[in-house]
């Protein structure tokens, strides 16, 4: 691939994507959140078109028009999100076989041969267990992404795009995984492999490309280079040192969460958030990050346990309640939850709290719009004007929006969901400043996020969540990548060890 | 509905179980093609008052206008063994395939306007092309046999066309007098949609004398064009109708109604004419089988100034609701020995 | 360039529609420009406005009532019921129907948010079972002054005059129907466009899940907009009582196209986007201009419905070309 | 606990419904338990089955037909209309009609798929505008056998002999629509649950963008879905004009509530949690069953519409309270 450029109306996701793969390389590519690695590889497994540059497939130049043009050469994709390629309904042999279905063939389908065909296919990938005739919507994430796996095996792929896999997947489930793609490599399929996760790229990857803001930045050999050297290709400098800076904070207990469990997802979880205390909550895609901000929040109910804010019980039944004590949600899907995209940033950024900007019943325009152009200059909010509905905004000047719009609700503690989540990285910085700010003012911060690195860079104190429970703290000092990925995938210490040792016989 | 102030509670039938008369406890089906309406309300209300005196049940199966679903009603009501079946509208080529099959079964078959043609059913109709000419005459004499007439009439149905007969034979008799509109549907909500369609024939009209008169064909339809003159504020325009119930009749005594007279059989009367031919036939009896019931003309002059209602009209205009048609001794005897 | 076309026709399409259908008119027929037709078109459409105005409610939230025809049958019945059974005073037969509607309202809600059954279907339903309930009320009787009851004996009452003038009185040259039309169009206008109670309808219809985390009760904002809406469908019921004089069956029904027709012609009324007051207002003006006009064309009854349908379809195609076009430029 | 009994309720809910409802009536009546009778129960239903199972496609695709009525209705008039008014060969006279129904279908494709207008939103308009076709085409009239024509003169045709029997014959002891009946839904099933395009129009239902990344037009497949609802919304009129043996004006509105309600109770039958079509069949079986046994009970007509509703309203809640369990479970 060469030269690609894509943009999606005034998002401009890639500039200059070059790309070269051998036959039977596992090929590993990284890059920072929105480097257009996913964009880049959908245009590779014909889901977009590029708007210029080549793809040149066994030294032929090819055209990609549609997913199954590209199936047809033998592209097959295991897509970041997964729910977008299965079908819940129906079951796990008809999601494998799926791709037969809309090829021109038999008529009558058999159900045997189906799951003869389907159960054969999760046999090569060692998951004999999951029965293939349950529907698809019982699935663990895990077991879904084994399913999109399974599906390019049975058509014998000769080029297969893993965009993230391992990011619900548990130590052992990505071992295991590896295992696969080393069959894979031995029986001569490419494999693009995406991740952010340095050490299983070194592991497993023959060679390493950086994406940085929609273009190639390197290829490295992967024998040949070193995390750090990667790290700066990806980042570049100025953001590492934001993340470095260390913060202080007050003892006084702002946040006491004890014994929080829901009969679903979260277990047992107590933790506590001092005054001016930025908190990290890391864990897998899938561990209940979200789901514990938004219990916190009072979005979900939960049956155990209690939350104590600034000493004050608070037993919110719905957000409003959690409002009213002192809570904010920054939530994860900015666009789906936390903002509304076709209204303008002034809507928007009232209307956590319309009767401060109301008389009576009637609405105070005035005053709406002095707010809104106090907080376009004092977050450096990039518009026209504060009528420029959000969806003109770029991502990460519409995330300002989605904190900026609690500013006028002297909140206590600000919950913050993924905040740096497909933002470019000079508005990553401001993100991280802003935080840093609302900390100093005395306020608590809770930070949730799959992000490693970004993590340790900005909270005082860490706490690992592992299928709905914490399982362990950090104080900033100690925490490294490794072993907060260990224990983010359910491992300990300890058994680390054992499976070290266990490794060297 | 609540119970209306000194009503009379229906005489209840006494012992109807205990009853050695071999006429009591019969189960009556009635099947009709439409239910909306006053017409169709007070007419059930017939068939079931009547029944109630022989000291037997009605079923009522409603088919909202649906020919397929009358027939499967029907299919229905032979299914379940009654004694006999009054029929209510509908066409020969829905029905005439039950009715034989309940002929043959040895079930009593009476149809209203239905325009079924079987052997051993008997038949009721109104004098549709006595009502039309009543009317006709009415209007010709109040518009001294001259003017533009807006007709509404829908083909389609049996007695419609019988009363289209007499019509036409009206104008070709009286060339002074022009049909200068015609429109007319039988729908889901038909008095509504004939006001909207008469409104639009009004606003072609607009001026005084443009139209002389507008004769429906069937009360729904005069309700509705009743309602538009109304509200257009025309006074110039009256209306002449066939069939009339008691909302019809309240219709036609406001004050400056341009509704002027219609010719109707009470449905009250036709319900129970209906039931007592069906216990003639129970009975063994052979009554004609071809019965037209007699209509009575309503003329608006002759309502006095306060309104009444239809259970009070036979005070006013000769033979309404009274009517003994159908009535045989047996019947007499089965009625009194119930009360 | 095509884009910015169909912007075009989005912001002012309605109103180029309206003026041009009146100028082609006026050329036809002398009668059409008058005062007294165009007094008699706003009083036909008054009774569409108000359902119409209730479906707006609904679909700033982002659902969609299609009990309303219904809703507005049985209210009909009821209120003539309350006068000619019961001879009840006049603030009761106002105010007891009203409660009906409400009712309804809070079924539906029942329906949606509580079950969560969709809205279209939901109100589908209703809109069959309330059907169902009127006539079982009437026991198929269309309920007019001094009827004889099914029991035997007239009922005691008949609407009174007061209650007719609502539906057929003038005041200060306009029909009454008229001011009660602009009147409630002037209210919805100033609570969804003024008030930070239908700031946050809108934003509860924009995105449910982003009102919810800002602390909106959608739940609450639901059920308020679905018993609005009821209120509506009774208030046009009550109309249409007054108006008639009589309380019919299966009144309703036939007006429900019409107002959803309304309220979709009016989402782009000078590129508002989304439903809205004028705009109802607006789309019921056209249709009712345009049904006016196409009569005096002489066009035969039973095309009506087709241009109807055709205007809703339009309608429809303008607003989701558009929103799609919105989108993918976003 | 709660979750449990839902399940099965979803389960087992409407074949046990059936059985419940079937010994109630045979203990009250003697004349319900016959083969009479429920030879004449399939024969009441076909017709609404034929309607529903075109409104399954167009749920398996995760759209929905709310046009198959007014199609019907046009198909009816057509139909009679070939024979009456222009006295077609009897191919023709079964073939045109279909063709019209193809014609629905393709524009309510022409709508969703390439305007974007919302299914239900768009099969709404075309359900009115398709009503307004028919009765423009037969001018407000029924067709009947030797009718007068508007221009002078009798109708040249009549409903031949060969085509009454489709509506009317027997076949070994069974009615002839019953046959068609049965034959469609077979059809339906071994389509849906055994075919390679059965899957693909499930895959579309339940996942488009899967299906898309499958390398399915889901355009093309959402255009077979409507247009086979047009299809079989056509047969249903032809039927029906065999039945009645005349072609009434507006005989399919009616029965389209039927025919969305035998879907969603079918929705669930045997668990299959999917619109299919025996479940489709069952759905008309209970709610045929069920009016049958209603009217021995000598229950006022005008209940029924409310029995039906309370139906359609049971089926929705259960289908989407399982569907909400379902969800938060997986
Ligand atoms: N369909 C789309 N419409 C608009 N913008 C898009 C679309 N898809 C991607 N983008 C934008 O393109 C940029 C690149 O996104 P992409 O998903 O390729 O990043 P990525 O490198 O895969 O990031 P991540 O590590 O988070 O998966 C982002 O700014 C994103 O917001
Ligand atoms: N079985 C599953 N199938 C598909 N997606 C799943 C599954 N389980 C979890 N997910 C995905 O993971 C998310 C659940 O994440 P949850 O809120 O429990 O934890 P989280 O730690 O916040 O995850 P994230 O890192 O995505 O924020 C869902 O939004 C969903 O997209
Ligand atoms: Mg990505
Ligand atoms: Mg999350």
């Amino acid at each position: 691939m060469s030269g690609i450029q894509k943009q999606f109306g005034k998002v401009t996701a890639l500039t200059k994507g070059e790309f070269v793969l051998e036959r039977g390389e596992v090929h590993a590519l990284l890059g920072a959140n929105g480097a257009g690695k996913s964009t880049l590889m959908k245009i590779l497994s014909g889901v977009y078109q590029q708007d210029d540059g080549e793809i040149i497939l066994n030294g032929k130049t090819v055209n990609l028009r549609s997913p199954k043009q590209a199936k047809e050469l033998g592209i097959y994709c295991v897509y970041q999100e997964v729910d977008t390629a299965i079908v819940p309904e129906l079951s796990v042999a008809e999601n494998i076989m799926l791709d037969t279905f809309s090829k021109p063939g038999n008529i009558f389908i058999s159900n045997k041969k189906l799951y003869a065909e389907a159960s054969k296919a999760l046999q090569q990938l060692k998951a004999g267990n999951i029965s293939v005739q349950q529907p698809a919507f019982m699935l663990t994430l895990a077991e879904k992404q084994l399913i999109l796996i399974a599906r390019a095996l049975v058509h014998s792929a000769k080029l297969i795009i893993f965009d993230e896999p391992t990011a619900p997947l548990s130590v052992q489930e990505s071992t295991r995984l590896f295992s696969v793609i080393n069959d894979l490599k031995n029986n001569n399929v490419g494999c693009i492999y995406i991740s952010h996760r340095l050490p299983e790229v070194f592991e497993i990857s023959d060679r390493i490309t950086v994406m940085r803001e929609g273009a190639t930045t390197q290829t490295f050999k992967t024998t040949e280079t070193t995390e750090n050297q990667v790290i700066e290709s990806m980042l570049g400098e100025t953001f590492r040192n934001e993340l470095t800076k260390i913060h202080k904070s007050t003892s006084e207990i702002l946040l006491e969460v004890n014994g929080l469990s829901d009969n679903n997802k979260l277990h047992d979880i107590s933790f506590t958030v001092s005054k001016g205390e930025i908190v990290g909550v890391v864990g897998l895609v899938g561990a209940g990050k979200t789901e514990l901000a938004k219990t916190l929040f009072g979005y979900n109910q939960f049956n155990k346990g209690s939350i104590y804010l600034d000493g004050k019980r608070v037993q919110a039944k719905h957000p409003s309640d959690a409002i009213k004590a002192g809570m904010a949600l920054i939530p994860e899907e900015r666009r789906k939850e936390g903002l509304f995209v076709h209204e303008s940033l002034q809507t928007n950024a009232t209307f956590p709290n319309l009767r401060k900007f109301s008389h009576r019943f009637f609405m105070n325009k005035r005053a709406e719009k002095e707010f809104a152009k106090s907080i376009v200059k004092s977050l450096q909010i990039k518009t026209g004007s504060v009528d420029t509905p959000l969806v003109h905004l770029s991502g990460g000047n519409q995330q300002k929006v989605a904190i900026g719009k609690w500013m006028s609700l002297d909140s206590k503690i600000y919950l913050f969901d993924e905040p740096t989540k497909g933002v470019d990285i000079g508005a990553k910085v401001d993100i991280f400043k802003l935080i840093r700010e609302i900390s100093e003012k005395g306020n608590g911060c809770l930070y949730f996020s799959c992000e490693v690195h970004e993590i340790i860079g900005i909270s005082d104190r860490i706490l690992v969540m592992y299928d709905g429970r914490i399982v362990k703290e950090f104080s900033h000092e100690d925490a490294t990548e490794e072993k907060i990925l260990l224990y983010a995938s359910g491992g300990t210490e300890e058994q680390n060890e054992r499976q070290k040792y266990k490794h060297s016989i | 509905q609540p119970k209306g102030e000194g009503s009379a509670e229906a005489t209840p039938v006494k012992n109807a179980e205990e009853s050695e008369n071999p006429l009591a406890n019969k189960k009556v089906a009635l099947i009709m093609q439409q239910n909306l309406g006053t017409f169709s309300a007070q007419y059930i209300e017939g068939v079931k008052e009547q029944v109630a005196a022989f000291g037997g049940t009605v079923t009522v199966f409603a088919s909202e206008g649906d020919l397929a679903k009358m027939a499967s009603n029907l299919d229905a009501a032979i299914n379940q063994g009654v004694d006999a079946i009054l029929i209510d509208h509908g066409t020969k080529e829905a029905l005439n395939q039950g009715v034989e099959k309940a002929i043959e079964k040895g079930i009593s078959v009476v149809a209203f306007d239905a325009g079924v043609e079987v052997e051993g059913v008997v038949v009721l109709e109104q004098g549709d092309q006595q009502m039309a000419e009543m009317t006709l005459e009415k209007l010709k004499e109040d518009a001294n046999g001259e003017g533009n007439i807006v007709k509404i009439w829908v083909a389609g149905f049996a007695p419609m066309e019988r009363r289209q007969v007499a019509y036409a034979d009206f104008l070709k008799e009286n060339p002074g007098i022009k049909e200068i509109a015609a429109f007319g549907a039988a729908t889901a909500n038909t008095a509504l949609d004939t006001q909207a369609q008469m409104e639009v024939i009004l606003k072609q009209y607009p001026n005084e004398g443009d139209i002389t008169a507008v004769w429906a064909a069937w009360d729904e339809f005069a309700k509705g064009a009743v309602r538009a003159i109304e509200q257009s504020g025309r006074t110039d325009i009256k209306v002449y109708s066939i069939d009339m119930s008691d909302e019809d009749l309240q219709m036609i005594q406001n004050e400056n109604s341009p509704w002027a007279a219609s010719a109707a059989v009470d449905p009250t009367d036709i319900g129970r004419i209906q039931v007592r031919y069906a216990y003639q036939k129970i009975n063994g009896e052979k009554p004609e089988e071809h019965i037209v019931l007699e209509p009575i003309f309503v003329d608006a002059a002759k309502l006095p100034e306060n309104k009444v209602t239809t259970n009070e009209l036979h005070e006013f205009i000769d033979g309404w609701g009274a009517s003994d048609q159908g009535y045989s001794k047996a019947l007499k005897e089965l009625e009194e020995s119930l009360k | 360039m095509k884009d910015k076309s169909i912007n075009i026709l989005f912001k002012y399409g309605t109103i180029v529609l309206m003026i041009a259908i009146i100028i082609y008119f006026s050329f036809i027929s002398d009668a059409f420009l008058t005062y007294n037709n165009f007094s008699d078109i706003l009083r036909s459409i008054s009774i569409v406005t108000l359902l119409a105005l209730g479906v707006t409610f609904t679909l700033v939230v982002n659902g969609f009532d299609l009990s309303v025809g219904s809703t507005m049958s049985l209210s009909t019945v009821i209120t003539a019921s309350l006068m000619v059974w019961y001879d009840l005073p006049l603030w009761l037969v106002l105010i007891l129907p009203i409660l009906v509607g409400v009712l309804v309202g809070m079924f539906n809600t029942l329906l949606i948010v509580v079950i969560g059954i969709p809205d279209l279907l939901a109100t589908l339903s209703t809109m069959y079972i309330v059907a169902g309930l009127h006539r079982t009320y009437t026991e198929g009787y269309s309920i007019y002054n001094n009827m004889p009851l099914v029991s035997g004996g007239t009922a005691p009452g008949e609407l009174s005059q007061a209650f007719l003038w609502i539906g057929q009185g003038k005041m200060l040259g306009l029909p009454v129907p008229v001011w009660i039309m602009l009147v409630m169009v002037f209210l919805t206008y100033l609570v969804l466009n003024h008030t930070r109670w239908g700031r946050v309808l809108y934003m509860t219809g924009g995105n449910a899940e982003a009102a919810t985390l800002s602390g909106v009760n959608v739940k609450k904002v639901k059920f308020s907009a679905y018993v609005i809406s009821g209120v509506f469908a009774s208030m046009a019921g009550i109309l249409f009582t007054a108006r008639v004089g009589s309380g019919q069956i299966d009144a309703g029904a036939p007006l429900l196209m019409e107002a959803v027709a309304a309220v979709f012609v009016g989402y782009s009324v000078l590129g508002a986007g989304k439903p809205n007051a004028i705009g109802t207002f607006f789309g019921a003006a056209v249709i009712g201009i345009l049904l006016n006009g196409l009569t005096i064309l002489n066009l035969p009854y039973y095309a009506f419905d087709i241009i109807k349908g055709a205007v809703l379809v339009s309608a429809l195609a303008v607003t989701y070309v558009h929103a799609k076009n919105r989108f993918s430029a976003g």
